[in-house]
């Protein structure tokens, strides 16, 4: 197996170029990659769209700003798709003055689409959205006399991902409820950039056991 | 002359004893959190985190919180022995996909076509729907958890939502803090009243339509 | 956590209805409920239809009979929805004869199928069979300028499945390559039984290596 | 007067040279498979078996063969180290999604278009198409691998496939045991000939429009 590049967080945030479609993984920061995060946030790039479950904590009278919530304070998106802003409330300002683009997903649906857009599907048919908001301007198609939404593919330029343990070649374990977006995100994405809390040698992943297989992975980074 | 006092404890109470052994339960952030504390002893349910885990146990003790184990409110729990976690492809799999037997969310309003609103009140508050529009898409019974007057004094049972939907026709059973209702057709059916309330006064204080089943019968938590 | 049922083979059989959509794990008979089969081909309940990747392979002559090709021999099958019949001379025969009605869904296809029934999908989007006999009779949606067929859901009555490990609550671990089509199989399928090499103790798999979460399994029997 | 001796052999060592290290690969049944035997040492491929893992390694040593390990043609094998094993929607996914650099298969007729024909001979022969589909729509590179004539001395190259197509406009590249074919627009281009074979035998021997590229040089085992 092929060994890949192990950079920091600072050369990890370089690869962020202005404009791209960033998916970041992570629930409410469970699982996200903080330093690469932190990293993006001291570099400032601007324009980007953010994938990501939600806009993680921004409660800065309590002391609690999580996840991507400085870059959102930043400025640093132009649009989220994203399930859940409801514990950062400047993204929920932004939202209702205009400043930024914020397209509401359901939770399961997002799962959907990123998964689609790494396994080469054009998307998937649920009935999750029917008959509400989430419907808006999308194709409906009938199976089996049940109606569906089209809900399509939702590829990414990079992904930022956390895993908690790599070997050197990029096979990935997940720790618990950290895991949700990233393995899909890891999928997804014409880059993969995994912050990892251990870097072991190749052959100490049992085989059966490995969240994310190597070749999906392109730069690692040490937590 | 009966006095409506906000009870969220005994909703929670009465949605506890809605489950059998074996049931796979989702309970949303806030007041349906609590329904787990009401579980009786004799039953085992499993409950189902869409942050993705199944055997969700109860929160860890002070000092033992793990970093990578939290409930889909981002609190620190435990998993049972015998839980499983997953990634969210296989979270909402679970979900979509009928495996989930029951299903409990808060409301902003809840309608008697069993439509229900918690994600948006436009203009002003945006959280999201975050997994409620799958949950109740996809479980096979979905409980509807809420007080049942408003701050303002209005009921929480509409005839029709006027929030943006977080779904059509997913609502099967409304428990508030004055009775349990059942969605039929296109009206509540007020099955159980919570003492002291009667049915009378709980139709009176529902601006939707309730009919009072013909077996009826008081609960008292 | 709630024990599973442990019953043998025949009764495993027994559950299996004339008539029943079943799903069966395994590929060429890698990872398929051998012990299962076995007990469904001595019962030789009829008109089944069969969910599976192939037919495994009918060799008499040398004496390899494998996974599912004693039930086909016993035309216990009205129908096959399957992705390869090349190793199975006597399927190929009666879908030639008319005997069978075979329908020939590519393997990457069949997996997402299983999958979306099994996930609460109507069914996925594929570029896959785009131009071929595959197209027959399917809807096509446009999605960004891209043609994609609709390939539907496909749920079924009963799951054959093979695991290496399961605990008593019915977690389960796969083994290699024997894992294929059985995570996928365990979701898609009213009743789910699975032969497993070893049943162990509740407890004794770790939580973040698990394939399959019990809550979707019904039945074990000892392999 | 040249004479035309099928050369499987060839077919696998020229094959081998297309790739690059790091390069996935997926060799088909059959004949795509030697292509692994003629991987020059220096260059490091990963070989994707679609019934489950990546990191395909050798045939085990007799007696040591593990009744859970194969490849996608039953034949046991082994696992390199840092290998990994997955589910077949997994495996799909890898495929269908572009993960999957090159993909190495058999055909029983390519055409011009990069049409393909390998799972069906209507009402004679009906293999299944297996993974073949997938692996055409989602490989980066399609290489086609076949002996330049059939039995009855017609070449598997073709203006059009007459048999039931596996992909539409799939391949990129064919290489039989006379030449390197590239497939452009609606002909092939010829950019190497296997000596002792000559431009002008291959363009005679192919019932297909072959451009010979104005670069084209020979090339020997």
């Amino acid at each position: 197996m092929i060994e890949k590049p192990v950079i920091n967080a600072a050369e990890a945030a370089k690869m962020v170029n202005e404009g791209d479609v960033v998916h970041v993984g992570g629930f409410l920061a469970c699982g996200s990659p903080l330093g690469i995060l932190a990293a993006l946030a001291a570099r400032g790039t601007k324009n980007l769209t953010l994938v990501c479950n939600d806009t993680a904590v921004l409660d800065e009278k309590n002391g609690r700003v999580t996840g991507v919530a400085p870059l959102v304070k930043n400025r640093q998106f132009r649009k989220m798709i994203i399930s859940h802003i409801g514990t950062n409330p400047e993204s929920q300002r932004q939202m209702n003055a205009g400043e930024t683009e914020v397209v509401l997903v359901p939770q399961g649906t997002l799962a959907e689409r990123v998964r689609a857009a790494g396994c080469g599907l054009g998307g998937i048919l649920t009935a999750t959205g029917l008959g509400t908001e989430v419907q808006e301007g999308k194709q409906v198609v009938q199976v089996q006399g049940r109606t569906f939404l089209v809900e399509e593919a939702l590829p990414g330029d990079v992904a930022l991902i956390k895993a908690r343990k790599a070997d050197k070649a990029g096979n990935l374990v997940y720790s618990k409820t950290a895991r949700n977006f990233n393995p899909l995100m890891a999928m997804a994405c014409k880059t993969v950039i995994v912050e990892a809390e251990e870097i072991v040698n190749i052959g100490e992943i049992d085989p059966d056991q490995v969240h994310t297989p190597s070749i999906l992975v392109d730069y690692l980074v040490k937590a | 002359m009966i006095e409506y006092v906000e009870s969220k404890e005994n909703i929670a109470r009465r949605i506890a004893r809605i489950f059998k052994t074996g049931d796979v339960v989702n309970l949303g952030i806030g007041l349906p959190t609590l329904v787990a504390n009401y579980v009786p002893p004799e039953v085992t349910v499993i409950l189902q985190s869409e942050n993705g885990l199944i055997g969700l146990g109860p929160a860890p003790e002070k000092g033992r919180e793990d970093k990578d184990l939290t409930n889909a409110g981002a609190m620190p729990v435990t998993l049972l022995t015998g839980g499983a976690y997953f990634d969210s492809a296989m979270s909402f799999g679970i979900i979509r996909g009928g495996h989930v037997d029951c299903t409990v969310l808060g409301v902003l309003e809840v309608d008697q076509e069993g439509n229900l609103a918690n994600y948006k009140i436009p203009g002003k508050m945006v959280p999201g729907m975050g997994g409620a529009m799958d949950l109740v898409a996809g479980s096979r019974v979905v409980v509807a958890a809420t007080t049942h007057l408003e701050k303002t004094g209005g009921s929480k049972l509409k005839r029709r939502c006027s929030l943006p939907l977080t779904a059509e026709h997913g609502v099967d059973i409304v428990v508030t803090d004055v009775g349990y209702f059942e969605v039929k057709g296109s009206h509540f059916v007020l099955r159980e009243y919570f003492e002291p309330y009667t049915p009378e006064w709980i139709v009176e204080h529902t601006d939707a339509d309730v009919q009072v089943s013909p077996d009826c019968k008081p609960w008292r938590a």
